[in-house]
């Protein structure tokens, strides 16, 4: 019969990390953030074509999940991705710059904001049609596993993905070949306007799994201890060859679905309610509860952040535009 | 009498919704927050507040689903609006669209109609890059079946609207991102636009253009600065692709002798293709240069604003095709 | 929580069908059966084009389902649904005169046997792409509920389209609408040449109604008296307004996936061994051992059947060619 | 030295997986009953007994998962063929096809090359109705960023699969249920054919024919014909949509003075139309006649098998068409 779903609870007592661990994390929780927030003034400005979608709220996934991951290993994720790129590694400078359009960017300026991707990184791309890079990771996962190496590849996706035939599909093919591959669920309560609870049927969406006889396990995507601990198991169990698991991370999107989204299908106090919740703030929490750093000590790192990423975005407002004959490179 | 109203392109096509809602209770419309939100474009703002929540229904993101679920209610009774968000989403339900939409008339002898129609809007120039700024209306035009429609202006938009309601087969009916607060004057008197009929937006005597949607902005801009030139363009909206109305540009093409067609669609094997191609076989011997085409590269759609405006039609490109055509300019392809 | 599959057990005590419905379902099931036999007969002969896909031994669930339908209720199915056709009431001289490409064809030989549809028995058409017929279904459901009528839409689809997109993203949008539908699996146990347990990781494909709240149930569908009771409640619940349910009908494929189909994936002694299990054998013994109709009856009925059925299939035979001209009518 | 080997289509293209799989082992094959059953066409037979389940992978029904998949897995190192069973069923996958394969190259700035083929068949006359029937070439050459490539012979069919192989990026290969059992000489010797050159079939003086894929046949038999009204025709196989070499037909119009193309897809915004419509830019001065296109009809293909051969294309047509562009007989389009 059908797997049931597990629910993850962190267990204090058993949280160990050191303050190296403690500093990395925070610095990149931070990092994620502001080079979030510092989008968004540069999309004001007029600096970006297209949407913005911020990952504001969602980064203790991101974080959680990519802090297991080689360089190697392959990553897809969607139009809302720019925090799991950073959080596998990527160059806040070359990301600014592909949203920018500018050619020093991942792709040339020719992708954009929605279709950040770095080779060298395993990042494979995001995507701007939702579900589409589901099967994509399953792709990766599959030349790990014909190529014997121990490779995984992650996807990243929303809630709402999970109503796209697409992820039917690519979760099924994945069980049915044990690849080696981790299908993370942001749920962030929305898609775009519409509250999950109005397009599904079921409490939790990791529920689904057991549709392909997958081991699924729900997690509280605000505590990225929590969300690591439980990455960590469904990437080794990928590694060893037991095949794919479905994470459900509950999270909440604070900011809107994009740049200019008028919030209209929720209230303010909602949000407010949220934003106590909010990962960031949950973790320094965590560690100053647990005395492994100093207040001041994260302030340092923060601020240290901040700069780093404004420093990132003022270099790419001024880099380079591509040449005029890019459009016709790279088609074939 | 009309008042001469200016009203949006968006305002129009709500307007054209609302009435045919109003006068046939049949009518319905499916898609993403067009609900509450009122579409992410604003299409549909204010309708659920008046039809409610049984006949304008959010649905899951899940095009394939609700496209083939607007098919079934069609040959059942309902008269379906789906609205498919971009039309480069449309790929995720285009079995359903073209395998099922477009050939249950034929596969069934006629028993079932699908009077209903597939609401998107296509189309470049905001930087959304390759997967959100295709024009993709030769794919729907080339598959028999179903009927393509791609509004222009306000007045358009509203008149072809509610005649693709009103029709009895399944329709495309494509708008343009690039057009939604674009303004016009739309009577208050309720009004239809006939579906396959070309509108001759502006006469000349020197060359016909035959474009359609966004097109027929660029194209009077181009008109305009040929003018300053005397060079005088007659500008023919195609309003749709099928059906197709050759025979307006033929008679045009008779006048003028030179044909050039502009779309946003990837030039090479584009809808410019079919129409010069009609063009060429029904009027060679009107024809006093070939046939030129302007339409976006054989490139995805770059993100970087300037690549993505060298990349999509100009109407400088437009200037350029007639002078060819009038062999003021050398010109190949 | 996710919902339990119910599994139907048929209860004999509680059996209690007349003579005359037992006169009719065993008419139905061999009507059924002798047009494909007498469709096999016509393909060798090069009466048709395409291919030939028949549902010998699955029978049952079309006539358990199709009792409790009326006239104006809604069906979708597949390339190989003319049995279910039959059940709901079609003529087999219009769906032969269809198969032979014929102007009384009920398409007028223009759909042909993959594509037989019935307006005035709400019969919306037999499907060529794997799943595509089944959101075809759910807008029937649709154009029930938003009228208010009592109808309902049933739609039979095989073991293999639950891998598909749209089965997923369809179950999904009618339990959110909660619309009266019903998923009838036809579970063949192979889709094509490849076995189901090949291509999914869950012992029943019925599990899958969890992912969307609905109520799902696995039934022999070789009993058409289990089939009956399971769709009557599925249907009732439908028509009450109570939404969808997923039935699960297990069977098996006696003949090859298309006439020519070589067979070579599985053994003689399988195909030998479920001839045994067969439905329409299964229910004559039920019903002799029963003591509901006497077995020179029931011979006398199959008799009377076949010869109906060679007698629809002749005169289609000699029907008239449609007009060239159709080609270019019934477009748009 | 070659022995005048005669194979089916079938066996050549099985021959190039084989060879292609045994010199590189990164090349995968993944689809539906392709292996124990070696593929409903049989192209894959005995692929599964050499190179295992690992590297031939049976899929469930999800073309648009496997697709993706094989888009994965091409952008990582291996080298996937994809067989989609009927082209009919490509457009459930076909968001994973177009918005994705194709664009993938592009939209990381050749970060990732997508090396892969989607291996299908289309095409109709054999009865299989209207979702089982179709010639959907134009809609994949429509799209940037894919190569569509569709052999006429065994030679073809073994030379230009070997190349999409090898090559670089995604591309469509589409194959012709009709042709499957056709045979021709292939030599035993290994040799690949380039992706992107017409090929002269038949040299002629009065008439070009441009063509593709079963096209070839019909276009061979109406020369024939024509030959014996001392007509003669010179034969083109395009080999390939994207890229497309208008430049050998353009080379063949200066000579003949006339160009007829001929294809099973849909006539009205077909792939036909592209061509018509370059060569009469490039080369107005040469043509003496207008341009025809032979196409089917605008019409989902219908089942029964005289209406069916009714809305194809037949040698006659062709036969007409070159007529027409010779005035001998009268033409509209
Ligand atoms: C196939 C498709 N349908 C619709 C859209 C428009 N769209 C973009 S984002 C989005 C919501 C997705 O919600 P979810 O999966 O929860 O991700 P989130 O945005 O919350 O991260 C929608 C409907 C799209 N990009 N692709
Ligand atoms: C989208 C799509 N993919 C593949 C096919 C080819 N095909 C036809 S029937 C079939 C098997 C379907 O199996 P199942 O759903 O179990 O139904 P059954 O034939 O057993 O009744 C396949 C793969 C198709 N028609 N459509
Ligand atoms: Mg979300
Ligand atoms: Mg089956």
């Amino acid at each position: 019969m059908s797997k049931e779903v597990e629910f993850y609870t962190f267990i204090e007592d058993k949280w160990d990390w050191d303050d190296v661990t403690v500093e990395r994390i925070w610095y990149k929780l931070n990092q994620i953030r502001a080079f979030e927030e510092t989008s968004v003034h540069y999309y004001q400005e007029g600096a970006m074509g297209g949407s913005l979608h911020t990952s504001i709220g969602q980064e203790a996934i991101a974080v959680g999940v990519c802090r297991h991951l080689n360089n190697d290993d392959y990553m897809t994720m969607t139009y809302r991705g720019r925090g799991q790129a950073l959080a596998k590694g990527a160059d806040p400078y070359k990301i600014y710059a592909e949203m920018f359009g500018k050619a020093d960017g991942y792709c040339k300026g020719k992708g954009g904001p929605m279709h950040i991707a770095s080779k060298e990184l395993g990042i494979l791309g995001a995507n701007g049609i939702v579900g589409a890079g589901i099967p994509i990771a399953v792709g990766g996962a599959l030349t790990a596993k014909t190529k014997g190496t121990d490779q995984v590849a992650v996807t990243f996706f929303g809630d709402g993905a999970t109503n796209q035939g697409v992820f039917h599909e690519s979760l099924n093919l994945a069980a049915v070949l044990t690849l080696p591959v981790i299908f993370v669920i942001e749920n962030n309560m929305y898609s775009e306007m519409t509250r999950i609870e109005d397009s599904v049927m079921i409490e939790h969406l990791a529920e689904r799994g057991a549709s392909y006889g997958m081991p699924a396990i729900v997690v509280d995507g605000n505590d990225v201890r929590a969300v690591s601990e439980v990455a960590k198991e469904a990437i080794e169990r990928a590694r060893n060859g037991e095949g794919p698991t479905l994470i459900e991370a509950k999270t909440y999107r604070l900011h809107g679905h994009m740049f200019g989204d008028e919030q209209s299908y929720r209230s303010k106090e909602e949000i407010e309610a949220k934003w106590e919740e909010e990962p960031i703030k949950r973790f320094k929490e965590n560690c100053l509860d647990k005395g492994i750093v100093t207040e001041e000590r994260l302030k340092e790192i923060k601020e240290e952040v901040y700069s780093e990423i404004e420093a990132s975005a003022k270099k790419a407002i001024e880099a380079e535009e591509p040449a005029l004959g890019e459009v016709f490179t790279d088609v074939y | 009498m009309s008042t001469n109203r200016v009203i949006t392109y968006r305002e129009a096509l709500n307007e054209a919704l609302k009435e045919e809602m109003r006068s046939n209770e049949n009518v319905i419309i499916m898609g993403e927050d067009i609900g509450e939100y009122g579409g992410v474009f604003k299409v549909t703002d204010g309708l659920i507040e008046e039809f409610g929540s049984s006949r304008i229904i959010d649905t899951p993101i899940s095009e394939a689903a609700f496209s083939g679920a607007g098919i079934g209610a069609a040959m059942t009774g309902l008269i379906p609006i789906i609205e498919i968000m971009w039309i480069d989403f449309s790929l995720v339900a285009i079995d359903q669209i073209l395998n099922q939409a477009a050939k249950m008339t034929y596969m069934s002898g006629s028993q079932t109609k699908v009077p209903m129609v597939f609401r998107t809007q296509g189309g470049g120039g905001r930087g959304n890059a390759a997967q959100h700024s295709q024009s993709l209306e030769t794919i729907y035009a080339h598959v028999p079946g179903i009927k393509v429609v791609m509004p222009s202006s306000p007045y358009d938009a509203k008149g072809l609207l509610k005649s693709a309601i009103r029709d009895e087969g399944p329709i495309m009916f494509i708008e343009h991102k690039m057009l939604y607060g674009s303004r016009g004057e739309v009577p208050e008197e309720e009004y239809t636009i006939p579906i396959g009929k070309a509108n001759v937006v502006k006469e000349g005597t020197d060359v016909t253009i035959a474009t359609i949607s966004k097109g027929v902005e660029f194209s009077l801009q181009a008109a305009d600065e040929l003018t300053e030139s005397g060079i005088h363009a007659e500008v023919i909206d195609m309003r749709s692709l099928t059906p197709l109305d050759t025979d307006t540009v033929i008679e045009s093409v008779i006048k003028t002798n030179r044909l050039v067609v502009v779309h946003e669609a990837v030039k090479s094997y584009g809808w410019g293709a079919e129409v010069a191609s009609i063009v060429q076989a029904e009027a060679f011997d009107e024809l006093d240069a070939p046939i030129y085409r302007v339409g976006a590269e054989e490139t995805p759609v770059p993100y970087n604003m300037t690549l993505e405006q060298e990349m999509l039609p100009q109407a400088k490109d437009i200037v350029s095709a007639v002078r060819k055509s009038l062999y003021l300019e050398e010109g190949s392809k």
